[in-house]
């Protein structure tokens, strides 16, 4: 029987920073031992060790139809700022897939509307490749994005060159305070998307990123029109053992880390509001 | 019914020892503990702590590891099934517990390795209580003195004998393994008897019928503001209950090698849900102890499909400001009429 | 990644010899964190300090661990090292492998192992340190000076010399101190009032020397660079501006009492100056005494004053200002004789202490100059000198040497002599102790000019037929000794001021356990305290005589214009940090601070929905000097000192204990 | 004791009605009908529920940190002593509070009832008995002999003079002659065997902080055994770390610890807490010369600098 928690071992392929404040890296990780390897949805999680520091849940950032497994950590805590430390060829561990992963196969011929904050695009962007790579079985997909500052966008390749290439494939991103260097849009994710006023009709929206924004941003898609059924977002809570065992990360009686971290808009409103 | 006298109970328990890693009730300093046998047992008390430790132990070692991230790293976490664990003179209670913890470590997508393995060929003996304490009130969850849900082999207790009754196949082969330590004869009928007449003083009082479906309403009720203003914030309650379960996950790093551990934790804990940036979902006593009687009543129910509660009466014994399952479901009534 | 370069160095064979310094590199290669190790012959060196510029630039080493002596002889050396290629200086961690490795181990099988936990250790520090930087601090370039003896007159000198404005705070009404009271001086016998006057001269027309004389220091706040001082300038009666001092008024003065400048052996007035030269030469009432002030009438001194300088209304004024630095000068005083019974000090009048015996010889005391007895007033024929009375004595007095006494008593046997060539001088001694230039000379003297030294103690004195008969024993020769003397003069131990642990709270400074205020160091830092920017000079730190008193006061002259030569202080950035969300502001910390460093401080912050205020503890950088007796009776772990956190201390624990 | 009641609970009530508190803690009827749980009130329609508390009274002066400013507090003189810890260690302001002492017989420890009363219905102080009524009849048992611990090294049970209102029926407990025999007999142990005695002791643990969580001495905001950097106390629950739990505890309260032993009442696993506390209670009485270490002062021997503070190591 597999050891529920001990971390497969990984090797660190290669560290990116995301932003220019250095505070977000992605690390794309190998396994050292292909048993310990694990096929994943977007959307899903793992536990992220630093042996001898600790572990986190993080999102795995990369879609599985790409064949290095990617996540991005932002530095905030002991293990995340351990792990900021690492460099290529370090070792991490690894386990999981942990958590629902976004509802992909019924998220067909629909319209996709992601909407992400900062370092929040991290778990969205494992479903946008997802998406792009089976364009065919899509419908139109709306990224829109938005970080503090120009310098705190990350994935900068994807949503400025890469994903703009796509067909039927829209990207469009605001700063909450631009710079010199900045000639897009400015101001909030929120007030944002109201100005772009995307349809609701055979629409599914997925939304990330820091609680404030979300919390309006649930708002501007409901005054949208959107129901609580199309809207999307994935929650994040302290997690020791990733598989519903350590009783931490439960909201009423859900575990994040089994039962999400993926929910509906109506499946939220149903918990109590203890996140 | 086989039975043993209680003058050669320890020579039985010290011959088991050989075959079973036994955890049973000794005198430890002012108080009496579950705890592994070294020679002593007490078959009178109602431990202060239940026998939960057996299977989850405070704090176990995970793997090993040598070298660094940086190095190179290799983990050893072999968990080998060491001897078989014997439970002995459980209490109905704590039996039952057994099995609900079963349901969170063995049921579901995720097993627990090491649970599983210490459960698999686990014995559990339970004495039937005669003498239930003030604190009882096992019956408000449909247990009683004399059940034996989650047990392997019942224990019947006159003056001056211990009667077997094996329950599982388990069971029969830690009687059989034992057989010649006990004799032949009887059965302990007024024991029997007894143990069903047995009133348990808190049965009243307590109520539970429903009590699940009505918290779905409570979440915001303002009787957790007035239950947990008392609560001292501490895991007493948690740790002795022989139904909580949480636990957390930390290494132990010892310049280039460490160990992972796990170790109990309690939802009561001010920092158990605080995040790395700083927030805090349940940020008062309210919050916790709202999750601890909700976790207990509701969400178990709705997750493990039963009150995650067996009645022991160990939080009654362990909190010094008497805030505790018995005190909580009775509030929780008088404030959800 | 944290980038660790280890330098170990040989200090030639000081460490090579009894640490095998391959090994110890070896290993500290394997020490995670580490990506460089290198070995010197001597790393302080130039070429040595090169190699780890070199490393530094090469190898992107962002830490440093020198693996090698005591901190206290190179680690700065190394951080201005590590500065130079670009590094933070508090990034540089000193691993000692030679005082505390190889100089105390002989056995390499055991020395090697410990210098490589040694240097695990530092490893484990260092990686921990974060970058820190000094902060500065302005230079109020202004001295006080509390005491106006001649320490704090040579003191106030240099400084002002050198161009900044000192202030001189006196207690009594003329500055001149306990040196104004001695006749001559040993070894040259010049005479005391003849070298101090000018000095005071000096002194008080210096423009840049303020002295405020008959004031006392009340409080003292602030840190290095900026104190400030509160002065309580007492009411002296007497307009010092008006007043031409031609003396009617003392002489017209119909009350008196003993003179404490005499030693008791004369009086003065209520309206007196202590002695002639007084510096400032103004008259001083007296309040507790004079007529005017305890019974509404007299005035006597108010009618005959030409000027109209005496005024009965004036007030105590109370300055506060602020000073860069502090100079403690405020001397010591005569022991308590009167504790040794067997002398009978107190008793009979014709025992006395040295202190009175100069005041005897002086020309300006109250006999002019000729010695004659208290009792009688006749001329001594045999004088008994009684050295170490409340010195080197643990039973009765103080277990220290007060160091001046032998010199003193010799000097006063060699005046005796001279006064009154006819009388014969017995000296009672334990040791005698020359040491100092031309001392011992000093003391042969006294000797060939016929005073007999009698190695023993004194037992028991009484008068007998107007002899004191002084019985003791020659220890030397092993027999009995008894004098009929005529005087028998006590010399008595130097002590601290009575109020000295006081002024030592005022200051901020700590003190021995006699009184005497402590130096930081006392070797290499003399006359520095522990307080920055507060200085000692003269007797208030231990017994000295004049020639030491004056070198010591010409010393901390020098760090008062040393410190005075940059216009701003950078500061020690080990110092104490508080983490405010871990305070919960009980100040343990401000109450264990030696150095006044911590104060509260209120915050607001939000709690839930309300805004709530609380106090926590604040720490003044310029008055901490890092000593960290804060953080450990910080119990809630919110005390920190920078470079010694407890993260970082807990880490070489960790490192030691693996 | 009725009267005693029936003052307390006007006087709570005109703490109220006069505007002097917000809140107000005190003990209210417990779950058993003979035990007592603190309360926190919010009002003075509330001041019915309050009660002098038999049995098992819980101490209360901790929690005066959290509750709303102005803040009430009915204290016995133990808990008086654990008010004026928090002042001194300046967690409360004594302006912020309205301070009503009651004197005290002693509190009874129903954990010394012997087991064989179980079922008890009500409790009964009788001069010098408690009866005890259970349901099969009354049994009579001297008083002395079910205190909780605390009570029989108690202060003075009269009511503490430094409160807002002072409530004494006169039939407060004497004070107990100092008696420190325990500690002695722990100081003559050979040093294997008293470590023996405290590793099996602290093996018992089981890290719940229930001691600490009920000290008034322990007020940190944030205890520093909580802290995950740096990281004190692992959170392994092994014996090395119980050692170094309990040890740290006890040298946080050294020279604070009020002796009100609620730390080892608040012990779910029954550590004799109260012989650390009490060695260093002795040593700083001894030691420093101070009369009665438990009793807070405004000089703390162990908190401050004095410049004339020996300084032996120099």
């Amino acid at each position: 029987m597999k050891a529920l928690l001990i971390p497969g071992l990984a090797r660190i392929e290669s560290v990116r920073d995301e932003t220019a404040a250095g505070d977000v890296k992605t690390f794309t990780v190998q396994f050292l031992d292909e048993k310990d390897r694990f096929d994943y949805m977007p959307g899903q999680c793992a536990m992220l060790s630093v042996i001898g520091v600790g572990e986190c849940m993080i999102s795995i950032t990369s879609s599985p139809t790409r064949d290095r497994m990617q996540f991005s950590v932002k530095k905030s805590g002991r293990v995340t700022s351990a792990l900021h430390e690492l460099e290529a060829g370090h070792t991490v561990g690894v386990r999981g897939p942990y958590g629902n992963g976004f509802a992909v196969n019924e998220w067909r011929n629909k319209r996709l509307l992601f909407i992400a904050g900062g370092i929040g695009l991290a778990p969205l962007r494992s479903a946008i490749n997802y998406c792009l790579d089976n364009r065919e079985d899509y419908g139109p997909i709306q990224i829109i994005y938005g970080a503090r500052s120009p310098g705190d966008l990350c994935f900068k390749d994807e949503i400025f060159k890469n994903w703009p290439g796509f067909p039927e494939t829209q990207v469009q991103v605001t700063v909450d305070k631009g710079d010199e260097s900045w000639n897009g849009p400015q101001g909030f994710v929120p007030s944002f998307l109201k100005e772009i006023a995307p349809s609701p009709d055979n629409a599914v929206a997925v939304t990330c990123g820091p609680p404030i924004m979300i919390k309006f941003v649930l708002q501007a898609l409901s005054e949208l029109g959107f129901g609580d059924e199309q809207v999307v977002t994935t929650l994040e809570l302290k997690m020791q053992c990733g598989v519903g065992k350590c009783g931490r990360c439960n909201i009423g009686h859900k575990y994040v880390c089994v039962d999400g971290p993926v929910f509906t808009l109506s499946q939220l409103r149903a918990l109590p509001a203890e996140y | 019914m086989l039975h043993i006298s209680k003058h050669n109970l320890l020579s039985l328990l010290t011959h088991a020892s050989s075959s079973w890693q036994v955890f049973c009730p000794s005198k430890q300093g002012s108080t009496v503990n579950f705890g592994w046998f070294e020679g002593t047992v007490d078959t009178v008390a109602i431990p202060v702590n239940s026998c939960k430790g057996a299977f989850l132990p405070q704090t176990e070692e995970l793997f090993t590891y040598r070298g660094t991230p940086e190095t190179g790293l290799s983990l050893t976490g072999g968990f080998d099934g060491q001897k078989p664990v014997l439970i002995f003179f459980a209490r109905p209670c704590d039996a039952r517990a057994l099995t609900l913890l079963d349901r969170v470590f063995l049921e579901g997508e995720y097993a627990d390795d090491r649970y599983r393995s210490r459960r698999a060929r686990s014995v559990v003996v339970t004495v039937g209580c005669k003498s239930p304490l003030d604190t009882c009130f096992c019956t408000a969850f449909g247990i009683g003195p004399d059940s034996k849900a989650g047990s392997d082999v019942f224990v019947y207790e006159d003056e001056t004998s211990l009667y077997f009754e094996p329950l599982t196949e388990g069971g029969a082969g830690f009687v059989a393994a034992h057989l010649a330590y006990l004799a032949e004869g009887g059965t302990p009928v007024s024991v029997m008897e007894e143990l069903r007449r047995a009133e348990l003083p808190l049965a009243g009082r307590i109520w539970v019928e429903g009590m699940a479906e009505m918290l779905d309403s409570m979440f915001d009720h303002p009787v957790w503001e007035k239950m947990s203003a008392r609560c001292r914030g501490c895991g007493a309650c948690t740790y002795l209950c022989p139904t909580c379960y949480c636990f957390s996950v930390f290494d132990a790093p010892r310049g280039t090698h460490g160990k992972r551990y796990r170790s109990w934790d309690s939802c009561q804990f001010s920092d158990f849900m605080l995040m790395a940036g700083g927030h805090n979902p349940r940020p008062t006593r309210k919050e916790r102890v709202r999750q601890r009687f909700m976790h207990k009543f509701n969400y178990g129910v709705k997750r493990q499909g039963d009150y995650l509660c067996v009645g022991c009466g160990r939080c009654i014994r362990a909190c010094s400001v008497g805030l505790h399952a018995a005190s909580a479901l009775f509030d929780l009534k008088e404030a959800g009429r | 990644m944290i980038r660790v370069g280890v330098f170990v160095c040989w200090c030639g064979s000081n460490i090579a010899g009894t640490v095998d310094v391959g090994k110890v590199a070896e290993e500290a290669a394997r020490i995670p964190g580490v990506v460089h190790v290198e070995q010197n012959k001597y790393t302080c060196s130039d070429p040595g300090q090169d190699s780890i510029r070199k490393a530094i630039k090469e190898h992107r080493l962002d830490r440093v661990v020198v693996a090698a002596c005591s901190p206290r002889m190179h680690e700065n050396t190394f951080r201005k090292c590590a500065a130079s290629a670009g590094l933070n200086p508090y990034l540089v961690e000193m691993a000692n492998i030679r005082e505390h490795c190889s100089w105390v181990h002989s056995d390499m099988s055991v020395s090697t192992p410990k210098a490589v936990d040694i240097v695990r250790r530092a490893v484990a520090k260092v990686k921990r340190c974060v970058p820190l930087h000094p902060s500065t601090i302005p230079v109020e370039k202004r001295a006080l000076v509390i005491g106006g003896g001649i320490a704090g007159i040579q003191a106030a000198l240099d400084i002002a010399e050198a161009g900044y404005d000192v202030t001189v705070v006196e207690r009594e009404p003329t500055i001149g101190g306990r040196m104004a009271q001695l006749d001559k001086t040993f070894p040259t016998l010049d005479c005391s009032s003849c070298i101090l006057t000018p000095k005071m001269v000096d002194a008080a027309s210096h423009p840049g020397i303020r002295i405020l004389t008959y004031a006392e220091v009340e409080e003292i706040s602030g840190y290095v660079g900026n104190f400030e001082v509160r002065v309580r300038k007492r009411a002296r009666s007497v307009d010092e501006a008006r007043c031409t001092a031609c003396g009617i008024c003392i002489l017209k003065c119909p009350t008196s009492r003993d003179s404490e400048f005499n030693m008791g052996l004369g009086t003065r007035k209520a309206i007196y100056m202590p002695f002639p030269q007084a510096v400032p030469n103004k008259p001083t009432i007296d309040r507790e005494i004079c007529r005017h002030f305890t019974a509404g009438k007299c005035g006597i001194c108010q009618k005959v004053c030409p000027s109209g300088a005496v005024d009965f209304s004036q007030e105590d004024q109370v300055l506060t200002e602020k000073f860069g630095a502090v100079v403690a000068a405020t001397g010591a005083t005569q022991f308590s004789v009167e504790v040794y019974g067997e002398y009978g000090y107190g008793r009979y009048p014709d025992v006395i202490t040295g202190l009175e015996l100069e005041r005897l010889i002086s020309s300006t005391g109250p006999t002019d100059g000729k010695i004659r007895r208290p009792s009688d007033g006749k001329i001594p024929k045999t004088v008994v000198f009684i050295k170490c009375v409340g010195s080197r004595d643990e039973n009765k007095g103080y277990p220290y040497c007060s160091k001046a006494c032998c010199m003193y008593t010799a000097k006063h046997a060699i005046l005796l002599k001279e006064k009154i060539p006819s009388a014969s001088a017995y000296v009672f001694y334990m040791d005698v102790r020359a040491g100092g230039k031309d001392y011992e000379e000093f003391y042969k003297r006294s000797q060939e000019m016929g005073t007999r030294y009698v190695r023993g103690r004194v037992s028991r004195i009484y008068p007998l037929d107007g002899k004191l008969i002084v019985q003791g024993e020659d220890t030397l020769l092993g027999e009995r000794v008894e004098v009929e003397a005529d005087l028998v003069v006590l010399a008595a131990a130097m002590v601290p001021q009575p109020d000295a642990p006081e002024m030592a709270r005022k200051l901020g400074i700590s003190y021995n356990q006699y009184g005497f205020f402590s130096e930081a160091h006392p070797k290499l830092r003399p006359v520095e305290t522990n307080t920055a920017g507060v200085f000692l000079a003269g007797t208030c730190q231990g017994p000295k005589d004049i020639p030491e008193t004056v070198a010591q006061a010409s010393a901390a002259a020098a760090k008062v214009i040393s410190l005075f030569a940059k216009s701003e202080l950078s500061t020690n950035p080990n110092v104490a940090s508080v983490d405010e969300s871990l305070c919960s502001g009980c100040l343990w910390c401000s109450n264990v601070c030696p150095y006044k460093a911590i104060e509260e401080k209120i915050i607001t912050e939000r709690a839930g929905k309300e805004t709530v205020t609380r106090t926590v503890a604040s720490v003044n950088t310029g008055l901490c000097q890092g000593c960290g007796a804060c953080t450990v009776a910080c119990r809630d772990g919110a005390m920190n000192l920078l470079g010694f956190t407890n993260e970082q201390i807990l880490a070489e624990v960790e490192a030691l204990c693996l | 004791m009725n009267d005693l009641r029936e003052q307390l609970k006007e006087a709570v009530a005109s703490a109220f009605s006069q505007g002097r508190v917000r809140s107000f803690v005190c003990l209210e009827r417990g779950f058993y009908p003979f035990a007592t749980m603190p309360a926190i009130l919010h009002s003075g329609s509330d001041a019915d529920r309050v009660e002098i508390g038999l049995a098992d009274a819980p101490l209360l002066a901790k929690y005066l940190l959290d509750m709303p400013k102005p803040a009430g507090i009915v204290v016995r003189s133990c808990d008086a002593l654990g008010v004026s810890r928090l002042i001194r260690d300046r967690r409360v302001k004594r302006e912020d509070l309205y301070i009503i002492s009651i004197s005290c017989p002693g509190v009874v420890d129903t954990a010394k009832i012997p087991m064989s009363m179980h079922r008890i219905t009500a409790l009964e102080k009788a001069g010098d008995a408690l009866i005890v009524h259970t349901a099969l009849g009354p049994t009579e048992l001297p008083w002395s002999s079910v205190l909780l611990d605390r009570c029989l090294a108690c202060v003075s049970g009269a009511a503490s003079t430094d409160a807002d209102v002072v409530l004494d029926d006169g039939r407060g407990k004497p004070p107990a002659p100092v008696d420190y025999s325990e500690i002695d007999e722990v100081e003559h142990m050979a040093p294997d065997e008293r470590y023996a005695m405290w590793e099996k002791e602290f093996a018992k643990c089981i890290r719940c902080f229930a001691c600490r969580n009920a000290c008034p001495a322990c007020s940190c905001r944030k205890c520093s055994l909580d802290l995950p950097e740096p990281e004190w106390l692992s959170r392994a629950v092994i014996l090395p770390e119980q050692f170094m739990f309990h040890f740290t505890r006890a040298y946080h309260v050294a020279g604070r610890c009020v002796g009100c032993g609620e730390c080892e009442r608040a012990c779910p696993v029954g550590l004799p807490l109260m012989k650390l506390n009490r060695k260093f209670t002795r040593d700083i009485e001894t030691l420093f010369g101070v009369d009665d270490a438990r009793i807070p002062r405004d000089v703390e021997v162990l908190g401050t600098f004095l410049p004339d503070d020996p300084e032996e190591f120099c």
